[in-house]
Parts: C-alpha cells; structure tokens; sequence
C-alpha cells in the first residue's frame, strides 16, 4: 500500500479559488457565520458561500417564508440582507476574523447591480464571487425570466463580472431550464471561472384549507434531499459541455450522497439544507470524504471526479 | 449563551393528557443556561420525511441536575414522531436558542396570559417569577374545552393564582382568555394593582399609565397576542408576547421565520420567540 | 343547506372527454388494467390513461429500470409495450369489458409514429388520446431534446395528431423547461383539448460502492411527493397561459394533494406512483373529493379550479 | 389467486439472530392462497420515505388458521421499520404476487440450495414438499458465517437433510453452496439418484442427461444462480430459482423489475420471482 498524505488529499483548485477541502456551505443556508459559527467551525469549511448581497439592504418577501414539503423544504425569503456596505464593514470582517474562506454570492436585478457588486468587491477580502443569476424569489427589471433561464442573460451579466474583477468568479446556475448544457456554455463562454448548482427548483404549496400559498410569496424554491436526482441528472449533463469545473449542489446530506456528485462530475460541493437538518453534517462530510479516499486508496478527491463507469 | 447541538437522553415521555405530552431531557451541554422563552430545535425523526427539526419551547428548567422538561401538543408528523420516542433513547437537539422572556426590575405583578399550547413556556417563566422576593402570579389560561386545560396545577404549586377559560364552558369560565384578560386588567386598575383579581365587577374604570410594577405576558396563537396587545395597549402595560413562525435553521441564518416589527422584518428563532408586542406590525 | 347532487358533483368535461369523476390513474403505473383490476375497480376511475403504446412492439431499457429516491421514483422503463396491434387486439376490449373509460397515451420517436397511431386509434373504443411528447426515457430521431422542450415540436406533433382524430386529443408536457407557459401555448395554438402534466423530471442517481449509474439507461424519470411543490408550481403557471383544461399530475397521494392541484388550476388529476404505494389510493381520493365538496356545499369540482386566493 | 390488499395483524415480530427477524401475520384474505415461492408486497412505515412497497418471500404458511410467517433481514430503511413495528399493530400488505414453485409430477429427489437470505422461500417450499408420499429432500444452506445460518432446525424438523456451507467455515462445510451443489449432484449421479448424499468423492462421473426425479430449486444471489444454472445445465436438471430485482408496483403493471429472459424482458413481480434458470439470460 502505498502512503497517501491524507491531510492534503482533499485539497481543490475551484477555478482558482484554492480550497483546504472541497465542502462548502450553500448560499443562504449559513447566514454570515455569526449565525451558525457556534455550531459549525467555520474554519473548517472548504469555504463559506455568504447568503445573497444586494447593493442596498434588501427586507425580503412577506411571510411565510418557508414551508416545508416531503422531503424538500420551499423558500421565499427574497434576499433579506443589510447590503453590500454593511457587507464589506460589518459581516467579511467577522468571517475573516474566525478565520473562513469566504465566497461572496451577490444578486441584483439588472446588469448595473451585478457591475456594481464586483467592482466594490474586488478590493476586499473575499475569495471568490459567486454570482447568483438564479435566485427563483427575485423579480428583475423588464424580464420575466431569470437571468439563468437565458443564455444570453447569463452571458452579459458574468462578462459583465469579470471585467471588474479578477476575482475567480462562479457562476450560479437555475435548474429550471430546458438544456442546462446551453447555459452551461453561456458562462463558460463569458468567462465564467467555475459553476455552481443548482440553485431552488421554482414550486408551490397550498393551504387548502385556506385555499392560499403556504408561502408569503405564492412560489418559491424548492431545495432539499428531494431534488438530489434532479441535480445529479443535471451536473452530469454540464460536466460533458464545459471544462470549468462544477461546484454541486442539491439536497446533499451526507459523504455518500457528495461522492455521487463528485462521480457526475462536480469538483466541489455546497451543503444547504442539510445545515438545517443536521449543523453537524458539513464536518461529517469533510470527514466522510477523508476517510472514503483513505480507505480507497486514493490520493486526492480529483480521482473521483466524473469517474462514474458506464 | 454559547449554542449546542447535542443527544439529549429521554428520561420521560408521556401522555399527560389526550395529545399532550411531556418529555423530560437530560442535557448535559446546556441545561444550565437555558432562560424561560427560549426554545429547543429537535429532529423528531431519522429520515427526511419530516425534514426539518422542530422548535419546542423550554417548560421547564432544572438546570443544576441538566434536565430540561418539554410539554407538546401532538399536531402532524414531526410531534407525532416525538410522541412515540421511548424513554432512555436519544434526541438530537440544537438548543438554548432565541431570547428569553426579559423581566425588568421593579415589576412584581405579573399576568401570564396562555392560550393553548401557550401554557407551555410561561411555566418555565412562572417557575423563574417564583423565586423573586416580591411578587403576585395571576395566569389565565385558556382552552376549547376542559380536556386541553393543562398545566393548573404546576401554577398553583408555584402560587400562582390560575383563572380557567375555556371556549365551551366546560371548565372555569366560559369564554375567551383575551375578554377575561380585559377583565383581570380593569380589575387592577380598580384596585391599584391589588393581587386579588376575585370579583370582575364591571365598574368604569379610567384608562390611563398602568402601574410599572404590572408586567403581562402572553403565548398562545397570532390572533390572541393580537387581541391582548390591543388591550394591553391603552393601559400602556409592558407587554412580551412569544411568537411562532416556521422555522428552517432556527440560529437566525436563513431568515426564513421573519416576524414584521416595527424595525422591519426580524427573526423569530434570533431577535425572538420573545417579542415586545408594542413592537409587532399586525396585519 | 341547499341539497347538492352528490352523484354527479365530480363530472366533469376535459375538452370533450366526459367523466364521472376527475381522477384518472396515469400512464405507466396502471398497466392495462389486467395487473391491477383486482385491486382496483377500474371502472369506479374517471378514466384510466393506459401505458404509453408505440407502433410496434418495443423491449424497453436494461435493468435495473426502477430507482427509489428520497420520497421520489426514479423509472427508466423505456416504454416496454406490445405495441399498437396488440393494444386494439388485446387490451382495449379487455379494459373495455371491464367497464374503464380509457385514455390510451401514445409515444413515438417522430412525427410519423404519433400520426399512424393516432389514426389508427381514431376507429377504436377509447376515449381519448393522450401525447406523450415528454417521456425522459426514449430517444428520438436527431433531436436532443423531447418534443415536449421545444414549443414547436410540440405544436408539430399535436397538429399531426389532432388532424388524424376526433377523439378528445390531450398533451402530456414535461417540466423539464425554461418556460412552461410557452409550451402550453404552443398545444393550445396547435389545437391540444387539453394539458396532461407534468410528466417526470430528468433525474438520476449513482451507486457509489460501483460509481455506478443506478438506473440501466443512466438518467430516468422522477415521479412521486418529491416533485409536488414543483409540479403545483407549473399547473399554476400554466393555467395563466391557457384556455384548455389541465389535468394535474405530480406527486399526489392523497385527497389533500388533489384539492391542491384544483385550486392550482387542474380541472382533473392522475395518479402515478401513488398507485405503488397504495392501490387503494386512486378510489380514496375519488371518495375523499366527494366527501370534500359536501362538507363545503359545492355543487361540483370545477368550484375549486384555479380558486387560490392570492 | 384474487390479489388484495389488507391490514395483517402482526402476531410476531422477533429477531431470531442478530439482524434476522421472523415475523408471523394474520391474513383473513388470502392465507389459503398463498403458495410456496409466492411474495407479499408491505408497506414498512407510513410517511413517504421510504417510498415504495417492499417485497418479502412467504416463509411459512398456515392456510388454515389464516398465518402466513416471513423472513427477513434487516437491510435499509424499510426492513428497519418494519423491524421496528410490534405485535398487535396492523401491517398493509398486498398479496399473494407471483409465481410460485411449480413442482412437475414425477419429482420425488428435492434439492433446495439457499444463499443467504435465500432460505426464507425455501422453508415453505420444503413444508409442502414434505406433504408428498415420495420425497427426499436435500437443502444445502450457504451462509457468510456461523451467525447468519438460519433455518436449519426448520428443515430438519420437516425431515430434510441439511448440508450447512459457510464461506469462513465457522459452521459445517467451508467454500460456497455452489461447490458443495456440484459435489451433491455429482453424488446423486453416481447413486443413481439414491437419497443418501453422506460422501462426496471425487470419483470421476459422467455428465449427461439426468434423472427426472430430480429437481433443483435455488434461491439466492443473482451471481449465485448464474451458477447454479451453470452447474444443472450438463445434467439437464430441470432448475427453478427465486429472483430479485427493484420493484415499483409489485402486480405486473409497471415493468419496473424487468429481468431478461430467452422470450425477452420479463417481470420478476409477475411472471416471476420463480423462474426456469435455463428460461434466464446471464451477463
Ligand atoms: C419558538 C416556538 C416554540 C414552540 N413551542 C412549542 C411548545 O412548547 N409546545 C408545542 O406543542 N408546540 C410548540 N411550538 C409549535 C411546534 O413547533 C409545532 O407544533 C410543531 O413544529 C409541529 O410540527 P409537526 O410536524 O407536528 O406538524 P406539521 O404541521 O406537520 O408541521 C409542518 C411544518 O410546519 C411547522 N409548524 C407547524 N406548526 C407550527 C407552529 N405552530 N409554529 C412553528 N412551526 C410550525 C413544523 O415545524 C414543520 O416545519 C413552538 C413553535 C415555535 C416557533
Ligand atoms: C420477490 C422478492 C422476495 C424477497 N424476499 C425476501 C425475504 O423473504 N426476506 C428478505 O429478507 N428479503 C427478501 N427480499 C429482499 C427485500 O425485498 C429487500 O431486502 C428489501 O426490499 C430491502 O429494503 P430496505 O428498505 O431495507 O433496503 P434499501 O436498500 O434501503 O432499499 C432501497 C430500495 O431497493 C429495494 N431493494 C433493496 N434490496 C432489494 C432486493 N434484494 N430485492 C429487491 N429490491 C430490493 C427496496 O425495495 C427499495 O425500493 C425479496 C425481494 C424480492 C424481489
Ligand atoms: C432558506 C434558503 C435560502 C437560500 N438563499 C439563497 C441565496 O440567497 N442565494 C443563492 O444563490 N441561493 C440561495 N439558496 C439556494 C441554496 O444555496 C442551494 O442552491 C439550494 O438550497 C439547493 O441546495 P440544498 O438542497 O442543499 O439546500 C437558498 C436556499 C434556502 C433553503
Ligand atoms: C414506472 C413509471 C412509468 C411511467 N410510464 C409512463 C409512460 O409510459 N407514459 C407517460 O406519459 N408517462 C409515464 N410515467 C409518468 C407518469 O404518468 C406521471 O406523469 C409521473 O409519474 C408523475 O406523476 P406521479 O408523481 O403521480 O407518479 C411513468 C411513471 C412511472 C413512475
Ligand atoms: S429559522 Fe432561520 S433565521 Fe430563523
Ligand atoms: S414491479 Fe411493477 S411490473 Fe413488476
């Protein structure tokens, strides 16, 4: 047996975003640390995606915000956050204070948002920008699709990114497209350094007895262990159209269900409503993915990366 | 204050009326830390069906032998769950979280108003007023009918004085808590705050600056902390109400159990359960 | 109390298609009724929508074809049938004398295939013909994409369809697109009675001990409570954008979930995987509806259709 | 041969070795109908996940007093809460699905080869066979260890011999059921089908077509049937074998258990589990 330097074995390279462990938390899901730093060592983390920024403070959709379905868990928070002020003053100091990787998710509706966002945040301390052009709770200006649902879209608002910064830049993509491929090159294409997803699948609940919306905001995003199928089913089609690497997304809960998105192709993964579940589960995960490499034999998690056998 | 996930033994679990139960954790962690209002977020099950966790008020606290006492009503398939978990198996719970009822100094007149389930937590509180030098405890606890009145007798054990309601009459008064509330207050202000609360005569009373030592506090549903805070209101009693919101994290990161406050939309599981209701945006 | 007519309280027209009562079993989870007759009275069902049927007879997918995920299906049959002949020759007289009112849904790889079983379904028994132009599970001719992803293939399609029969003609749509109200469009425009969905959404799941594909055929189709809050969400949307009716499908197991979908916008609901749960799901619902509208004095379901309060 | 569906009283759920549970069920329906090979298809809990049904063997059969006893280990989700469940409850079953065993007239030499928990169909099988005027029965049992061979006091008690093979030899012979078959067969052969199977010599045999008295039912592992089918195929040994695949509906309507057949897919749920292993493509 030859010997592994396990302590390194998770090391990852997201599009330049250098990684201790490939285990990140999702965008939302973890607040800005303060939150959940007492339960989960944020230092630990591969990184943390920051909930959602918005140039001015945000105070979200009415409520109810959140209902829970089988097995899946539909949001509508809208974005409540201080802004991006508050953010570069307030919030990344903290974060960088306890020590975390910080991957900065912003979110505008229209292109001068976006523009705004990465040029103020280029300056900072931040890591990566994870541009969330995704986000079902969100209206935008003139369209009536998502920024993600068009390819277009996507491409002006990532070109738009780079160009002010030289941040490595991620590209946050929507489940709720007809060929994920064809996105999936758009942020390739305008530069987009490395892609995440996939974000909420748009869904619904109702109140019968009411006969209303479960949710202040009548649709929301749909995330969870339910939508896992959908997400592996939608990263193995990406990782076949481009040659960025992945960042999956989706109902994961545990180092098995990482290693499935490692085998379809993802280089990294983000935990969301498994924090809720279980604050424990994003440390079980890095160390699950530890000990599965260990025991395989295996030098690094790059080896499982969109290794599954046909 | 520092936050805990941690297993939890089950020392009791037991239907103490049709659908209510009560369970008793040993939680090594924490139990020592825990203040009346806050609250615990437990996974019922083990699968994902239920998903999330779910927060259950503290009822009440003995913090030096590390055992935290719940009282829940069976409702849908997490509580469910709860309810069938046997004694001396483990309970993965994340807990003390939220802010607790806050006492100000210099009240010593406390109503504690429960509608429902609200009883639950307002025990803890009534167990921490109990232990003050100055104090007179009236609770008025209200309910559809006798069988989901719980809770009298640990009041009455604390001294506490109880005022039954119930919507059918089927024991104490019949009615709703928020008309016998009006009642209790009108009652003080009669008598100067003056502990005994027997008679409700309807003798007019002026509304004006409640006496500072007054201090209400409510649980129950949305549309009873309505009502008490419009009653409340004109007698300017200071007033906490603990909130219920669906929660997904319940550590304030996700914002998803945002309550409309007069500071904008705040988090149930961070800012509250236990909110001002001077505070509140009703709709 | 007025006296409601409890008897005829669930009727309803579905673009011409009659039926006593709106809950159908859906297509591929009900057989020909011969599997589940004896566990289910076939003719107490608004209708059944039989297996989807090819011109020929076809083999379906390698094992393993069934995946079950967290509250979810994963099925990649491939559309194992005995074909066309078969289906006139054997099974419809069998569903018939057995006293079922049927849908029969049609499959093909192109334009061809669909016309020539419409036409020759257009002489028989059944009752109406439902397209499926959005089973994940079969590949067509040149295309990457289902007929159902593409508004013109769709429309396509349906018209080859409706010119070849006079039975009520119903378009089964996927829910894996960018816009679901452009698609339901594009059945109406194209002369669709109604709207079946949704079918399944593309999803897969991975046998990590192997880094293998769980299903033979890689991808499938998820059906069940998982994807409820997601197919709500599409009903919804598109009962904006039509005129035709809908029939709803999507993760319903209960009598709770139909009135959902009603108010949602359905007009009628199938019943999928709920029918491998518990056969006696179907005739619950079909009781529960009855008992729902007399508690509530409504005199028929179509009360309840699109009625969420916003 | 109606299917139905039924609540079944659970009478017994006990764990007859670690991870093995028998549990005995009070079928009114069916009972009397269910024959040897057959399957019943349980709902384990009641959320929504686990989702589907799962297929369970009929172990034993008591058509008179209406109980049918199952088998079963415990694997995932389902086997869990259906191990969880206690007696006096209430199980959701539909049944009997399938094909059984068919057991052609003129056989009277019974081998029964089990791999795991492949035992569990084979009892019942062995229980009816035991009912025949001319009969002798063989079971070879493969186990991983001592600690999972079940079943053998059943088979005793019915008066079938049972050769015990354990892949780490801590119980009877050491190899696999496959190797211990062949040695069984190669014995009859040589013996002209005599019951005695005490030796296994090596003596050089040859191959060709068997005795019809002779039948070989198998159930197990796929890769254990593979070969099986292998072993009985010089001999011409008519060979049935138990199959599982996935299931969705259990009844024949979905093709979800497709297994490949010479007459091309089949249904495991519906013209199976039981099937000729000559009928069955390998890859
Ligand atoms: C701070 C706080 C303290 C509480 N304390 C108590 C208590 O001491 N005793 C008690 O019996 N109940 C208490 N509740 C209510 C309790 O959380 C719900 O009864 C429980 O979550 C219902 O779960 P279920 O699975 O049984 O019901 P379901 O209706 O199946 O739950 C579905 C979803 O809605 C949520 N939900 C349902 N009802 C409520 C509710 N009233 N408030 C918040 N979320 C809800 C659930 O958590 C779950 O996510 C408290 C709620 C909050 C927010
Ligand atoms: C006809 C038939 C008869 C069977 N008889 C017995 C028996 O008598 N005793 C016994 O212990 N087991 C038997 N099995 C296997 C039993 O069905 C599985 O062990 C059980 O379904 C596992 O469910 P789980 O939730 O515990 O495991 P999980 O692995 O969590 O199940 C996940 C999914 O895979 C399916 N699955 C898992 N293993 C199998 C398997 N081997 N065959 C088919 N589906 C599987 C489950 O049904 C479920 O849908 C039989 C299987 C079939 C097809
Ligand atoms: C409560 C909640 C809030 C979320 N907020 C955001 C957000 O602000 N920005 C974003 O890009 N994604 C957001 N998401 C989506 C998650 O980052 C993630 O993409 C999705 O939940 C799927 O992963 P999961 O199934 O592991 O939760 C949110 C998800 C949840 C549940
Ligand atoms: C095993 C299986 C087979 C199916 N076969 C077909 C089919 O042949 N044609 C079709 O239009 N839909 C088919 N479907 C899709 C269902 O008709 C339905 O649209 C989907 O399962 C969603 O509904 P549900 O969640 O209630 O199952 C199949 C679904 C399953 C689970
Ligand atoms: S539940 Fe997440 S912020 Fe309150
Ligand atoms: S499980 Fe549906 S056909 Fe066998």
């Amino acid at each position: 047996m030859k010997k592994i330097n396990t302590e390194r074995a998770l090391e990852i390279n997201i599009g330049g975003l250098k990684l201790a462990n490939p285990v990140m938390t999702a965008s939302g899901t973890f607040g800005y640390t303060q939150e959940c730093g007492e339960l989960i060592d944020a230092a630990g983390l591969g990184a943390i995606v920051t909930k959602s920024i918005t140039l001015e403070p945000s105070q979200g959709n009415p409520p109810p915000r959140l209902w829970e379905t089988t097995a899946g868990l539909l949001n509508a928070i809208g974005i409540q956050n201080e802004g991006l002020d508050d953010f570069i003053n307030t919030k990344l100091p903290f974060l960088k204070s306890v020590g975390a990787r910080v991957v900065v998710s912003i979110a505008g509706r229209c292109q001068q948002d976006y523009k705004m966002l990465a040029r103020a945040l280029n300056n900072t301390t931040v890591d990566a920008i994870e541009v969330n052009i995704s986000c079902p709770n969100i209206k935008h200006k003139s369209a009536s699709l998502l920024f993600a649902q068009d390819p277009d879209s996507t491409s002006y608002i990532i070109r738009s990114v780079k160009k002010q910064t030289n941040k490595p830049v991620i590209a946050k993509l929507s489940p709720n497209v007809t060929d994920i491929g064809l996105i999936a090159r758009a942020a390739e294409k305008a530069g987009a350094d490395a892609l995440s997803m996939i974000n909420t699948l748009i869904g619904m609940d109702v109140d019968i007895a009411r006969a209303r919306p479960r949710l202040g905001n009548v649709t929301g995003g749909l995330s969870g262990p339910a939508i896992k199928p959908i997400a592996l089913a939608m990263i193995w089609q990406a990782y076949h159209c481009v040659k960025i690497p992945i960042i999956g997304i989706g109902g994961i809960m545990s180092t098995e269900d990482a290693v499935a998105f490692f085998l379809c192709g993802a280089s990294a993964v983000q935990i969301g409503t498994a924090n809720f579940v279980d604050p424990a589960a994003a440390g079980n995960i890095i160390r699950g993915l530890r000990l599965y490499l260990k025991n395989r034999n295996m030098k690094n998690i790059k080896e499982l990366i969109g290794q599954l056998k046909l | 204050m520092q936050k805990l996930q941690t297993k939890a033994e089950i020392l009791i679990n037991k239907e103490i009326a049709p659908g209510y139960f009560k369970m008793a954790l040993r939680i090594e962690g924490f139990a020592g830390n825990v203040r009346p209002g806050q609250f615990l977020h437990i996974r019922a099950g083990m699968g994902y069906d239920p998903l999330l966790r779910r927060p259950i008020s503290v009822h009440r606290i003995s913090g030096r032998q590390g055992i935290v006492e719940l009282l829940y009503k069976v409702n849908g398939k997490g509580t469910q769950l709860m309810s069938r978990r046997s004694k001396g198996t483990f309970l993965d719970v994340v807990g003390p979280l939220g802010n607790g009822f806050k006492v100000p100094k210099g009240q010593s007149n406390f109503v504690l108003i429960a509608g429902g389930m609200g009883v639950a937590p307002l025990v803890a509180l009534a167990d921490q007023l109990a232990t003050y030098r100055k104090k007179a405890i009236t609770v008025i606890i209200g309910a559809k009918g006798a069988g989901s009145v719980v809770c009298v007798k640990e009041f009455q054990e604390i001294g506490a004085k109880a005022i039954i309601v119930t919507e059918d009459g089927s024991r104490g008064d019949r009615g709703l808590v928020t008309a016998m509330l009006e009642k209790v207050i009108r009652d003080f202000d009669i008598r100067k705050t003056s502990l005994r609360t027997r008679s409700y005569s309807l003798a007019d009373v002026t509304i004006g600056d409640y006496a500072p030592e007054v201090g209400l506090y409510a649980c129950g549903p949305m549309s009873m902390l309505a009502s008490v805070a419009k009653i409340a209101k004109p007698y300017k009693i200071k007033t906490q109400g603990s909130f219920e919101e669906r929660m997904g994290c319940g550590v304030g990161a996700c914002f998803g159990c945002a309550i409309k406050t007069q500071r904008g939309y705040e988090r149930v599981c961070k800012e509250g359960p236990v909110f001002d209701l001077a505070d509140i945006v009703w709709d």
